[in-house]
């Protein structure tokens, strides 16, 4: 018998921790001198009372759907892909030279090839973790902790030495063509009469991302490959015995989350910056374990979570600049949703259990 | 309402930013008039920043630092009622005002102040991050000291590669140990944030430092040489001043115009002899009358000292 | 008669939703052994680990020496006297065998006092008892007797009046074990308190003054030792009169289906578990595998199964199957006809957070069959899968539950209806048995012997001697990776096999049918 | 490259390796106990901040060394809640409080001090100067004798220079630094505490039924692993630099992490192994030397990511296997 009902432990608990999360966090506000209230109104009122604000909010929810899947599906391996960031650094990287080095016709063509490259290059990127962690029994945590350093110290190299172009201060790539471009939602939505997500990053990366859910949700729920992932996931010697291989399958597993993870960069390098530059990751990699740690590691779950999350970004963003809040008030909320949800989940779990399981003897 | 937006290193940086925020204070001070300012912290906050301050009527926005120039391009023209200015990078639009200064004459009539206050013969340079823009202060400065002493030596480092280079006094102050201790007793920081650490240790080990950007003078009184000062105070403070009625265009400050200078005041009076200020005195009045062209490592990507 | 070593009254002790203890009470003579059996789960470790301080009862009170006794923690159970040795050993495997004794019962802040204190105590300890392990040795060096040993040193250097042993005989060769019971004479005459719990009824039978039969959380009965017999005890243990034999038809071998040559295998740690085996298992014939638990039994299904590497020739109808490498993995092995049901269910057998239907595919989710173009055909699955469990009897027959929410007969159902309805040609079985309540082990060995009849070749592993000699059509003993013997069930007699086990190959004093324990008697003990 | 050139390097060297070394041993106890613990560069952080506010607050460097390690302290006990009381996961929650660390000291400094998130530049007492040992040449001698102090060290003899350069001159922090590997070692392989802190780390279980209590010793190594980050991050901000910055611990905690596993867990390798990291750091900074060297231009990029590739060939099993504690990573649950 189940301690507790499934929804207890999909929704409630999850729900539980985001509230402490959200607790703390006002208290973190007033600490510093501030009213949360207003400040959660500004936030409001700045991500999501204008179609500019969603436009931002959007943007980085993308980020975060393809960083939160990324880790999800590692973690559906039991593997804990920390490396996100600099998988996707690197994912940036293939995105800079599809772009710069193809002639493409037309975008619709080049976001194909730009995500394969961001694929590629992020899959390559924890592709040696994987195959170290599978081989060698390094452990993946560490690994790609270390792997993080090492790309940022690659993409600083390559930024610097070989895209750099001659005589620009920032060390960033070349702008990339035109026709790389990739229709923003104010492009697409925008009417002359009725102007929305004007100046707004949102992107059509969104709905590659919206298919990246999609994806994964077939891959994990409907697929051979994902019944061994998850199979493998909840005990390796009897993913031994069914005969599925534990190398191959934290190789792929791996292979998938570093793309998946590259693949935000897409959103960042192609769809914003529309030039690779140094820190165009801020981070994301890591909100991704927040991500997937809310939601539970099911894609519609991280869906949510990263527009949340988005909304944490982009309300944060509005903080700073109104208010004399700084932008590491969202690090701190981002802190204590991994704290509670992740870490400390057992607090809210257990009297959770004892009360299901007391209100179940006393019904029985 | 003006608007101030202050580059990755942060207000207080004691040097860059931190002198355009004194210019902003300055104007505020005299008019009575109010600014809105945000220190940026992300990459992906500068175009938001930029947005939301003109949809908000901010006019003129003025910001500090080259990083702002991909942005501002793309930005400008969407408000083609709101005036830009842009320090340290020429944006072409006609609603930017865009300020460049001539910091290899400043760093030129320091380098002269060093050269003659160094007893080793051994001075030092410390950038911030490796962009052309500090290779022109660090080309500046050896033309200085080679000037004064044929024979000197200049070691020069660069505290990084990155962003992060500008606000890493730890590293600036482990770069000062090691310049240190190959022989330099006068060091010049051109790093923002990372200064602070140069020249903190400089004082700690008894060298002469030569600050950048503000007067740091006061720093560490009696241990700081001079400042080359890049008068952003007043770049900021005329922007303000004029208001919408800001002139677009290109703007250079040099030793001419007053917008760049060293730095004389009670904290290194002591240190200055009349005969240095004389010899340097000189060699402005030469660079401001067009006699004496210090080479700019900018117009042809190198130098031709080392 | 003198205040009782040991009172538990009203013990109870909840797991989640699980109750391991309900209100248990017993009691304890000094200078006695007292046995405790009971089929697993029963609740017997948690009983004994309440009483040494590893668990806290909900409810209950624990008396020694007549006196009322908080035990809280071990340190509380050490400081009243109360030593135990845990079915898997507590011992820091990269310390010294001094070192393992000293921890927790240091004498002072330093350690260099501490340890030559202990050095000489051991030594004592040691001539007193007869139990020999050198003190520098590092434990994950020494073998599983000697690891015993430092157990019982532990609690003795702790100055145990009262020790629990925990399934002791496990793991030890009979040797061992008579070994192990002559030490414990020993400590009874010296008046210490015993407590010995054990699957094996002629042990109970042998060496015990009382025995408690624990069934479902609960004490049913406690009884003299003098006063029952193994029967008895069985119908304790399991609630209701048993009498097991499994009814087969004399076994009809057809052509080989799968023949070892050579078999040799080398675990990860570098040990060969597995020295050079030949062996083959004929269609429509049951080969039992008997020995002691660790002589490369577990190993050599392994092997067969796909999820161990090894060298030397298996021929499965004729044709070689990879040992090693490409091919050498459990999907490989199924497409040639084996199936395999492993000795530890829950850890191998099954995903024990995947429901039932998705447990009905392990290990066959890439047959055709149950595929839907790129996608898996769920419905499909689900479909077969309620149908097999009707057909297996599963109880409750709910595909949608975990694995992890079925009882350990029932989790076994679920594994034989997935490989036994794969019709195979061959079917390696390990431990069919273990952890199962008697019903469903007729059920079970009746599923065996019918595959037999369809013509189908069974290897089958098992610790219990008797299901070895009840089931087997022939049974090979192994010994320390080695083939010790074969022989026909008909012929021979557990000492017999007991001598083979023990790796010793004359057995000509004791070899014939004269059965001096008849196997049925001891199936109950299975547990 | 001359004798005082390698003496510079190393004294470069020493100075930057003492805050991973700090690091690193708190790592060391608090994995040697079976708890991992990702969240020492939070933890140095958050100390770093903490000293420098408070020694810049009271003018003295101890009260600024007290209140970094006790808000230290704090995250290691929000780290022994997550990971020891609540058996959750230790990777999660270190991660959770480097976020934490990285979020709340820029918040703090903001709203203390309002200068970007830094705290104001620490003077005089309330910063851990160096500290010149006798017989040595210091900037005392320098100014005495009216010229620079580096000519007063080239000037003297082999072992004045290795003394006065390398040996002396350093702050407090570094000396006790080094002090505490040695007593490291003497309490981890001499002690009953020792003892039964590598026993937990490697079968809780055993600890557990010889009737000592794991949470307990598992707290106890928690809390010396966060009074030595915050000792670690004391130093940074207050020795090593005077005052706080925004992440100025520049994963630091990471490299102490790497250096950790290249020490196999043990204190006395743990030691070479920070020096070895700490020397790269220097010669990170000293390019010049590396050039005269090597006679080619060797990437600054590629000197900072050495740590990083090191330990990833160490952890490959290429140099050595390293094995960690064997419990270490798992909570230790009894029931489920
Ligand atoms: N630490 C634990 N957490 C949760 N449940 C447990 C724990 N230990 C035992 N149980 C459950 O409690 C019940 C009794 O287990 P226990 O180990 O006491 O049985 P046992 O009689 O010793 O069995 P065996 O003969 O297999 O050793 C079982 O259902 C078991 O699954
Ligand atoms: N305080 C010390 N001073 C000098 N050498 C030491 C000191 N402590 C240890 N050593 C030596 O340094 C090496 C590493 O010591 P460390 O303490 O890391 O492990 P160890 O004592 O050898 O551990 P173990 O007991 O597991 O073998 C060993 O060769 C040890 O003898
Ligand atoms: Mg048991
Ligand atoms: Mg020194």
């Amino acid at each position: 018998m189940d301690k507790m009902p499934k929804w207890a432990d999909i929704v409630l608990i999850p729900l539980i921790s985001l509230l402490l999360a959200a607790f703390f966090s006002a208290l973190v506000i007033l600490a510093i001198g501030e009213n949360p209230i207003e400040a959660l109104n500004l936030m409001i009122d700045g991500a999501l009372m204008r179609s500019a604000g969603w436009g931002y909010t959007l943007y980085y929810a993308t980020n975060f759907i393809f960083t939160g899947l990324a880790v999800s599906v590692a973690f559906h391996a039991r593997l804990f892909n920390i490396g996100g960031e600099g998988q996707a650094m690197l994912g940036g990287l293939g995105v800079a030279l599809v772009c710069l080095y193809i002639p493409w016709p037309h975008w619709s063509l080049s976001i194909l090839g730009a995500s394969v490259g961001a694929a590629l290059f992020g899959a390559l990127w924890a592709l040696i973790p994987a195959y170290l962690q599978a081989k060698r029994g390094s452990h993946i945590v560490i690994t790609t902790i270390m792997f993080n350093f090492i790309a940022a110290a690659l993409l600083n190299y390559v930024l610097v030495e070989m895209l750099r172009p001659v005589g620009a201060m920032d060390p960033a790539s070349a702008k990339f063509p035109d026709a790389t471009h990739l229709p923003s939602f104010q492009d697409m939505f925008s009417t002359a009469e009725t102007p929305l997500f004007r100046g707004a990053p949102a992107n059509v990366t969104f709905f590659l991302s919206l298919a990246a859910c999609l994806l994964v949700w077939v891959l994990i729920w409907k697929t051979r490959l994902g019944y061994e992932i998850r199979a493998f996931g909840q005990s390796e010697t009897a993913a031994k015995y069914a005969g599925i291989s534990p190398v191959r399958i934290t190789v792929i597993a791996m292979l998938i989350s570093g793309a998946l993870a590259g693949m935000m960069s897409v959103n960042t390098t192609m769809g914003e910056s529309e030039r690779l530059i140094l820190n165009s990751t801020e981070g994301a990699g890591f909100i991704g374990i927040a991500v997937a740690l809310m939601g539970r590691n099911h894609p519609f779950g991280v869906l949510l979570a990263a527009v949340l999350f988005g909304f944490l970004y982009q309300g944060g963003a509005e903080l700073a600049l109104w208010t004399s809040i700084p932008r590491e008030l969202i690090v701190v909320i981002q802190a204590l949703v991994i704290l509670f949800t992740g870490a400390l989940d057992n607090m809210v779990r257990h009297p959770l259990e004892k009360l299901f399981i007391a209100l179940r003897r006393r019904n029985a | 309402e003006p608007a101030l937006i202050f580059d990755l290193g942060g207000k207080f940086d004691k040097s860059f930013n931190e002198a355009a925020f004194s210019g902003a204070t300055r104007w505020s001070e005299e008019t009575g008039g109010s600014f809105r300012e945000i220190e940026l912290q992300s990459e992906a906050q500068r175009e938001q920043a930029l947005r939301r301050f003109a949809e908000a009527g901010a006019n003129p926005i003025v910001m500090t630092g080259f990083a702002f120039g991909n942005v501002l391009s793309e930005v400008a023209p969407d408000y083609p009622d709101t005036k830009f200015a842009i320090i340290d990078m020429v944006v072409d639009a006609p609603n930017v005002r865009s300020v460049v200064f001539n910091e290899h004459e400043g760093s030129y009539l320091v380098g002269m102040m060093a050269a003659q206050a160094s007893k080793s013969g051994t001075v030092g340079f410390i950038g911030g991050m490796d962009i052309p823009l500090i290779r022109k202060f660090a080309c500046g400065y050896v033309q200085g000291v080679k000037a004064v002493n044929p024979d000197a030596t200049v070691i020069q480092n660069m505290t990084g590669t990155t962003p992060a280079a500008w606000n890493d006094p730890v590293k600036g102050s482990e770069l000062t140990k090691a310049q240190i201790s190959q022989g330099a007793d006068v060091v010049y920081a051109a790093a923002g944030g990372t200064g602070v650490g140069v020249l903190q240790t400089a004082a700690d080990e008894g060298i002469l430092s030569v600050g950048v950007d503000s007067n740091q003078n006061h720093l560490h009184s009696g241990k700081v040489l001079t400042s080359m000062m890049k008068r952003v105070d007043n770049a900021v403070y005329e922007a303000m001043t004029a208001g919408v009625d800001l002139e677009t265009g290109f703007n250079v400050m040099g030793v001419a115009n007053g917008g760049i200078d060293y730095a004389m005041d009670e904290h290194n009076a002591a240190l200055v002899s009349a005969d240095m200020k004389a010899t340097v005195d000189a060699a402005k009045d030469q660079i401001a009358s067009g006699e004496l062209a210090v080479h700019d490592y900018m117009s042809d990507n190198s130098c031709p000292v080392e | 008669m003198t205040a009782p070593a040991i009172e538990l009254k009203g013990i109870s002790k909840a797991f989640g939703p699980v109750q391991a203890n309900k209100d248990i009470s017993i009691s304890v003579q000094p200078g006695t052994i007292h046995g405790i059996i009971g089929e697993n789960g029963a609740g017997k470790s948690t009983l004994m680990s309440i009483l040494y301080g590893f668990y806290k009862a909900d409810a209950g009170e624990i008396f020694i020496k007549g006196k009322k006794t908080l035990i809280p923690d071990s340190q509380a159970a050490i400081a009243a006297g109360i030593g135990m040795v845990f079915q898997h050993f507590k011992l820091v495997e990269n310390f010294t065998v001094l070192e393992n004794i000293i921890l927790g019962a240091e004498d002072g802040a330093m350690l260099s006092t501490s340890l030559s204190n202990a050095r000489r105590e051991l030594k004592h300890l040691a001539e007193e008892y007869g139990l020999n392990v050198d003190p520098d040795a590092v434990i994950e060096n020494l073998s599983v007797g000697h690891q015993q040993r430092v157990e019982i040193l532990k609690a003795l250097y702790r100055k145990a009046e009262i020790l629990i042993l925990d399934e002791p005989t496990g793991v030890l060769t009979p040797a061992e074990a008579d070994q192990l019971f002559r030490i414990l004479d020993r400590l009874r005459a010296e008046g210490k308190t015993i407590i010995l719990i054990t699957h094996k009824l002629r042990e109970i039978m042998e060496y015990t003054n009382t025995v408690s039969v624990m069934r479902r959380g609960q004490m049913t009965a406690t009884v003299k030792t003098e006063e029952t017999s193994p029967e008895h005890l069985a119908e304790l243990m399991v609630g209701r009169k048993v009498l097991l034999r499994v009814d087969k038809a004399p076994a009809e071998p057809g052509a080989t289906v799968l023949d070892i040559k050579g078999l040799r295998v080398v675990d990860d740690k570098g040990v060969e578990r597995v020295k050079g085996i030949d062996l083959a298992v004929r269609a429509g014939e049951i080969v039992g595998i008997a020995g002691v638990a660790g002589n490369g039994q577990s190993e050599l299904l392994e092997v067969l199964g796909g999820f161990a590497e090894g060298t030397g020739t298996i021929l499965m109808n004729g044709s070689e199957i990879p040992l090693s490498g490409h091919g050498a993995d459990g999907q490989t092995r199924r497409a040639v006809g084996i199936s395999h049901v492993p000795e530890d269910r829950q850890r191998e057998g099954l995903i024990m957070e995947f429901s039932a239907w998705e447990n009905t595919v392990f290990g066959y989710h890439h047959a055709p069959e149950i595929q839907n173009g790129l996608l898996m055909d769920n419905k499909g699955i689900f479909a077969e899968a309620e149908a097999k469990m009707e057909r297996f009897d599963v109880r409750p027959p709910d595909p949608k539950l975990a694995a992890k929410n079925f009882s350990g007969g029932n989790q076994q159902k679920i594994v034989l209806a997935r490989e036994i309805e794969r019709n195979p040609d061959l079917l390696l079985i390990g431990q069919p048995t273990r952890g199962v309540d008697i019903g469903a082990i007729e059920f079970i060995h009746q599923q065996i012997v019918n595959l037999r009849d369809q013509g189908k070749a069974i290897l089958l592993v098992s610790v219990e001697l008797d299901e070895i000699m009840s089931l087997s059509d022939r049974i090979v003993v192994m010994f320390d990776g080695h083939i010790t013997g074969e022989r026909d069930p008909g012929q021979t007699n557990e000492k017999e096999l007991g001598l083979l086990m023990a790796g010793i190959t004359d057995t000509s004093t004791v070899a014939g049918n004269g059965n001096t324990t008849p196997p049925e008697q001891e199936v109950h003990a299975n547990g | 490259m001359d004798f005082l050139t390698l003496l510079q390097v190393l004294d470069t060297s020493v100075r930057l390796a003492t805050p991973l070394l700090l690091a690193c041993l708190a790592g060391l106890y608090s994995e040697r106990s079976g708890v991992v613990d990702i969240g020492l560069e939070g933890k140095m952080l958050a100390a770093a901040f903490f000293a420098a506010a408070f020694a810049f607050y009271s003018g003295n460097a101890w009260v600024g060394l007290l209140a970094g390690v006790g808000a230290s302290i704090v995250l290691s006990i929000i780290h022994g809640l997550a990971s020891v009381t609540f058996r959750g996961n230790q990777l999660i929650s270190g991660v959770a409080i480097n976020f934490l660390a990285a979020g709340m000291t820029v918040l703090a400094a903001q709203s203390w001090f309002r200068q970007g998130g830094r705290t104001p530049p620490l003077e005089g007492a309330a910063r851990f100067n160096p500290i010149e040992l006798p017989f040595a040449i210091g900037p005392n001698d320098a100014a005495a004798a009216e010229r620079p102090l580096s000519q007063l060290i080239a000037e003297a003899g082999p072992f004045q220079q290795f003394y006065s350069e390398l040996i002396s001159g350093h702050s407090i922090l570094v000396y006790l630094a080094l002090l505490t590997v040695p007593a490291t070692w003497w309490l981890l392989f001499r002690t009953r505490f020792g003892l039964r802190l590598r026993a937990v780390g490697e079968n809780p279980a055993a600890v557990d039924t010889a009737g000592i209590s794991v949470v307990w010793l598992r707290y106890g190594a928690i809390l010396i692993c966060g009074i030595l980050c915050g000792v670690a991050g004391a130093y940074l901000s207050s020795a090593l630099q005077a005052g706080f910055v925004k992440d100025m611990t520049a994963g630091r905690g990471f490299i102490a992490l790497a250096a950790l596993i290249f020490a196999k867990w043990r204190p006395v390798y743990a030691l070479w192994a920070c020096l070895l990291f700490g020397l790269f750091q220097a010669l990170e900074l000293r390019p010049d030397i590396i050039e005269n060297l090597t006679g080619m231009k060797v990437q600054v990029q590629l000197l900072g990511a050495l740590p990083y590739i090191l330990t990833v060939v160490i952890l490959a099993g290429f140099v050595g296997k390293a094995i960690p504690p064997r419990a270490s990573g798992e909570p230790y649950i009894k029931e489920r």
